[in-house]
């Protein structure tokens, strides 16, 4: 039974908000031909929406404070399901054989616009894979991501405008440049404190970003390049249709071989070493971990990954410019591993998916879905800072083997 | 000479807008450690709200002095009450947390509040009405400075000199200086951190709104995005100076303003943000203390 | 006897405070040396000083390790100082919370291994090794100390109790030569002092492991240490075997209260 | 005056106050002594409402004070004197004053107060406008001590008021605990790790011992006690 305290809280903060949201979302005035636009019916939403919201939001803070007293962690579903996955190695050799089986089948029995989405999805797991070695592992909030992402595109961009350089070739030219650019950047900045970093990485993005739409000569400013090439294969050309199949094949060995690599590195002896500088920095040291090579590691390794994507996106889009790289883009990839869960390779992938694909999909949410981005960020920092599926850690047993799961 | 001249003072406003905004950054980073980076939001939507009540109000027929007076008003309010709102959502639950949650929270609010006024308004820029009347007794230097100029020069120095009272010998701005130094003596002594919390949200966030108010004006059109360079920017004049120091945001504000004027006069205006984000990572690189900034000595 | 840790005229200043002033201190070889004060008499502020956490204004440290080498150690990073074998640990508990038991005793280990992320990824046979030995070793430790149950338990969910004993196993798996505890034993009940009692005499015994410690329980201080240092005000102010310690005129004024004791 | 009644308090997972119950009745000097991290600065933070209790009832004057904001508490007549003094370091010691007196609104009252805190510490005077942090450590334990009494309490807690002085110092201050005491008739309950120097000043003692009250008698018997001899006199 609703309390009536509770009722008037609600009216309140339904009242608040209508007053707060009232000039924005109400009046629209068209300066030019000098009319203005009531639109009464905005508060009324605004006015039921914040009216339910706020009982929402009161019993999740509720229950969030009692989870912290008792200590009894909330476990989701999804968790659940990861555990017994984890537990049972023949359910998840069935699960993987699955989705093995999907992944191959679905350039073949859908249109060339379904692959080219799950591509771009593929492209953003990768990204995200990358950057959650760095926010996820290391804890370092690199909130210009994306200036590595650009990184890797320029590069094949323009070794392919002026020197015809193919994609194999600038795959891993890209992957390189990526990490040389993560040190040169890494070098200076990582003694800096979380928050600093955060900056100091955002505004090295927009430095890129800048340098790119205004420096005309080297980048071709805003116009971009485009007619880059698409990937061959020993020489061969594709067709459109199945030149996308080929990128979508080629991006989804990457996909493994990033999910392969993050997951051997995650319970590795640098691994740890990164989980342990998330968790307490001072500790660390004092266990004999090198600070600064250590996040430098984090730092390169993430720019590896994004300057390889950078390559596969210019490859893809064949046509690249400065506006693909704004800080909204890095904003993306951090809500993707925000979203999916920081730490949590599964968690990325399905975090990828979600916000990908719901905004293809659901017409409705494309228009909303910068907004819905903000939100989520909020909301899971509110609520559920470690994410859909929170990343845990490897258990291990004593056998005559040693390690084992 | 004149050209220098006319740089200078262009920086001195620029700055003195960068200062006003840099307030709230500062203020908010010394009370709760915590990069506001809906700080930007909060300017653009006072901007906004400035925009619509002054058009609102001039095609029902008011005066332009009664205008400029209501809109500005109601500009900083509404900017104080989405300060207060967004601590309230994004902040205030997040206390405790580790410190990459609010940051990565303010963020989530920043990006919010860019779309929400874009979906609700418009992407496209809008042209904002000055609100500031040429003077006459500037006429024979308007060349050099601008009434605009002036005003926003000395807005900004009122502006700073109530804050400066407000912070020094009030008892709320006691308790904030006394909040930010140590929170949990300050509940012993009897403060309600909370409510000073936001009374510093909701202070910063007005002097935001002003220097929205006053930046709109002078460059003459606005769209949802305008606060998110000027708040970076903002952000680094608090930096500069030294995050947590309010006479630092001052003078980082100037220096930040006269380079930016300066570079762009003498070197290339293509690269002026450029130039801001250089120095904000140069100075976070050699002296993230900032110039007025006390280093802290962290517990072990 | 052979002095393995030993600082020349250790000054540290905090804005304008003397934290520590002019201080002289060595531990030998083999010793337990417990380091006493009120609190505020810069103890922990001598902890980190030594351990390269906030390097000291003035004066020098020495570190004599296992294989006679004397280095100097001011000025150095905290994790080459762990790496010469010096461990610590905090007054604060300071485990990872978010790893297990055996991670964290892991993560201690890595000073003393070299694998890198190239060996990560391929997993060669030298990374795999290692990494088998690793494991082997910690769940070594786990036992040793009695954490075995908790091996593959989140640090924070660990009871008080285990996470003090589990901060020194961590410390222990950096192998070093020369152990620092930072109140071991505040927080223990009475049973978990005396095994803590046993637990450092055993690090000394058979590990050959020397032990500087900062605590206030008086009679664990008393009962295991072969030498007592007084602090007061960042000062020595007593140096001596806990018998001539108890009966010192300057200890009994600064730590215990003189006006009061008849 | 003030009852605890079986409060439970965690950190994380740590069980920090197991079950804790004292009374102190109006007009006393009552001492609580322990070791390091037994929890004694935990139950004055559980009082001040820093850190609320999980489980059990504080009351104050009969009314229940357990899920009270910290300023509410203060406001009721109950001043904390925290371990380590904490000063705040950038006001003036003057403005340290007037942080104590802020549930007050009464001008002239305050200003008042703050010439009998002067009196009572008359080194103050001198430092009226120099910023807190630059005080010595006992100017700073007197400046703590003022603070709290500009806020008028009823009660006063005590968190180590000897930590890290010197002796004469340190008797300094304890003559002024029992001056405030008498002349105010102001209730005080004092945390010491030198159980020595506060047995001598209270009139009743409780000893904790790792979240846990294991004695609770009169400070001259629990001075001649043989076990709390040992552990916490070091004799």
């Amino acid at each position: 039974m609703i309390k009536f305290e509770e009722i008037k809280k609600s009216l309140f903060v339904s009242l608040w908000f209508m007053f707060l949201t009232f000039p924005i979302m109400v009046i629209h005035v068209n300066p030019i031909d000098k009319i203005v636009n009531w639109r009464w019916d905005n508060l009324l939403f605004v006015g039921c929406g914040s009216f339910i919201l706020s009982f929402f939001w009161r019993y999740f803070i509720n229950r969030k404070k009692s989870g912290l007293r008792q200590s009894s962690p909330v476990i989701s579903p999804l968790s659940n399901i990861m555990a017994r996955l984890r537990n049972d190695p023949k359910l998840f050799r069935t699960l993987i054989a699955v989705l093995a089986f999907i992944a191959v089948a679905f350039p073949f029995t859908f249109s060339t616009y379904q692959v080219t989405i799950m591509t771009t999805v593929l492209l953003y797991i990768m990204l995200g894979l990358g950057l959650n070695i760095v926010v996820g592992l290391a804890g370092l909030l690199d909130l210009g991501y994306v200036a590595f992402y650009a990184v890797g595109a320029y590069s094949y961009a323009l070794l392919n405008y002026h020197f015809g350089l193919s994609f194999w070739i600038a795959l891993p030219v890209g992957a390189i440049l990526g990490a040389f650019f993560g040190i040169l950047l890494g070098f200076p900045v990582l003694r800096l404190r979380g928050d600093y970093l955060a900056i100091v990485t955002l505004g090295f993005g927009e430095i890129i970003r800048l340098i790119l739409e205004n420096w005309n000569d080297f980048s071709f400013g805003p116009s971009g390049i485009s007619n880059i090439s698409r990937p061959s294969l020993f020489g061969i050309e594709f067709s459109l249709k199945s030149s996308s199949i080929f990128l979508y094949f080629i991006i989804i060995i990457l996909v493994l071989l990033t999910i392969f690599v993050v997951n051997r590195l995650q319970h590795s002896r640098i691994g740890r070493a990164w989980v342990a500088l998330r968790e307490d920095e001072i500790a660390c040291q004092a266990m004999g971990i090198d600070k600064v090579k250590t996040k430098l590691a984090a730092f390169a390794l993430g720019a590896t990954w994004a300057g390889m994507a950078g390559v596969i996106f210019a490859a893809k889009t064949t046509f690249i410019n400065p506006a693909s790289f704004t800080f909204h883009e890095s904003a993306l990839i951090l809500s993707i591993v925000v979203l999916g869960g920081m730490g949590s390779i599964p968690g990325v992938i399905l975090g990828a998916l979600i916000l990908i694909l719901m905004p293809e999909y659901l017409r409705a949410f494309s228009d909303y879905r910068m907004l819905l981005f903000g939100a989520i960020m909020v909301l899971m920092m509110v609520f559920r800072p470690q994410g859909i599926i929170s990343d845990v850690r490897r258990t291990y047993e004593l056998d005559n083997k040693g390690a084992s799961g | 000479m004149e050209y220098f001249v006319q740089l200078f003072l262009g920086g001195l406003t620029r700055g003195s807008i960068y200062a006003l905004i840099a307030l709230g950054y500062t203020m908010v980073y010394g009370i709760v450690e915590l990069i506001n980076f809906a700080h930007g939001e909060i300017y653009m939507i006072g901007a906004f709200t400035a925009l619509i009540i002054a058009s609102v109000l001039g095609l029902y027929g008011f005066s332009e002095i009664s205008i400029i007076i209501l809109a500005s008003i109601i500009a900083i309010i509404y900017s104080s009450a989405y300060g207060y709102t967004v601590e309230k959502i994004a902040y205030k639950p997040l206390r405790h947390a580790p410190r990459l949650s609010p940051l990565i929270s303010a963020i989530g609010m920043s990006i919010f509040l860019q779309n929400y006024v874009l979906l609700a308004q418009t992407s496209d820029f809008l042209p904002f009405p000055s609100l500031i009347p040429e003077f006459e007794f500037m006429n024979p230097y308007s060349h050099i400075f601008s009434s605009a100029e002036l005003v926003i020069f000395c807005t900004t120095a009122v502006a700073m000199t109530l804050l400066t009272i407000i912070i020094k010998f009030t008892k709320v701005g006691i308790a904030m200086r006394a909040t930010a130094q140590d929170r949990t003596m300050a509940m012993l002594s009897g403060v309600n951190v909370n409510k000073i919390i936001s009374t510093t949200f909701v202070i910063g966030s007005s002097l935001a709104a002003v220097g929205g108010l006053l930046i709109a004006s002078h460059i003459g059109q606005i769209n949802f995005y305008i606060g998110f360079i000027v708040g970076i920017k903002a952000f680094t004049a608090a930096v500069l100076g030294g995050i947590g120091s309010i006479p630092g945001a001052v003078l980082g504000g100037f220096i930040l303003g006269w380079t930016e004027s300066f570079a762009t006069g003498y070197i290339s205006s293509d690269y002026e943000d450029v130039f801001a984000f250089a120095l904000l990572v140069l100075i976070l690189i050699f002296r993230p203390a900032g110039i007025m900034g006390k280093s802290r000595v962290q517990k072990v | 006897m052979n002095k393995i840790l030993e600082t020349i005229n250790l000054t540290m200043d905090f804005g304008g405070l003397r934290a520590i002033d002019g201080l002289d201190l060595h531990v030998n070889e083999g010793e337990i040396v417990a380091l006493i004060g009120p609190n505020g008499a810069g103890k922990t502020t001598f902890f980190n000083c030594i351990t390269g956490i906030s390097p000291p204004t003035k004066g020098e440290i020495f570190l004599t390790t296992r294989r006679k080498d004397r280095d100097k150690i001011d000025g150095l990073k905290p994790n080459y100082i762990t790496k010469k074998g010096m461990a610590r640990t905090f007054q604060n508990i300071r485990l990872f919370p978010n790893m297990t038991a055996l991670e964290n005793i892991m993560v201690g280990q890595h000073c003393r291994t070299s694998s890198r992320l190239i060996g990560a990824i391929f997993r060669n046979a030298f990374t795999v090794n290692e990494e088998k030995l690793v494991v082997e070793n910690s769940f070594h430790i786990l036992n040793r100390f009695g954490l075995g149950p908790y091996t593959n338990e989140y640090a924070k969910n660990l009871p008080y109790g285990a996470q003090k004993r589990l901060e020194i196993a961590r410390a222990m798996a950096t192998r070093p030569f020369l152990l620092l505890l930072d109140e071991p034993a505040a927080g223990l009940n009475n049973r978990e002092t005396a095994e803590l009692n046993v637990m450092i005499k055993s690090i000394r015994d058979e590990d050959k492991v020397s032990i500087l410690l900062i605590e206030h329980d008086m009679k664990l201080v008393m009962s295991i240490s072969d030498r007592i240092v007084v602090l007061n005000y960042g000062r020595k102010i007593a140096d001596a075997s806990p018998e001539d310690i108890k009966s010192d005129p300057a200890v009994i004024t600064a730590y215990l209260g003189e006006e009061f004791v008849a | 005056m003030l009852k605890i009644r079986n409060i439970n308090s965690y950190y994380g997972n740590i069980h920090a106050l197991k079950g804790i119950s004292l009374d102190i009745s109006e007009g006393e000097i009552i001492t609580l002594i322990g070791a390091n991290g037994a929890g004694k600065s935990t139950t004055l933070m559980s009082i001040s409402g820093i850190v609320p209790p999980d489980s059990g009832d504080i009351l104050y004057m009969g009314n229940p004070i357990h899920s009270m904001s910290p300023d509410k508490i203060v406001s009721l007549g109950i001043s904390q004197v925290p371990e380590g003094r904490r000063i705040f370091p950038d006001l003036t010691v003057m403005e340290n004053l007037h942080m104590g007196a802020f549930p007050r609104t009464n001008k002239s009252q305050v200003s008042n107060d703050i010439n009998y805190v002067f009196d009572l510490f008359p080194i103050l005077t001198k430092r009226r406008n120099q910023p807190g942090g630059t005080l010595s450590g006992g100017e700073q334990q007197m400046l703590a001590i003022s603070r709290a009494l500009m806020a008028r309490p009823r009660l006063l807690l005590l968190d180590e008021p000897s930590l890290g002085l010197a002796p004469i110092i340190v008797r300094q201050i304890f003559d002024i605990i029992k001056k405030i005491n008498s002349e105010h008739n102001t209730t005080i309950f004092l945390v010491e790790q030198n159980a020595n120097l506060a047995l001598h000043v209270a009139h009743r003692g409780y000893v904790m011992e790792t979240g846990k009250i294991v004695m609770e008698d009169s400070a001259d018997n629990l001075l001649s006690n043989d076990d709390v001899k040992k552990a916490y006199l070091g004799l």
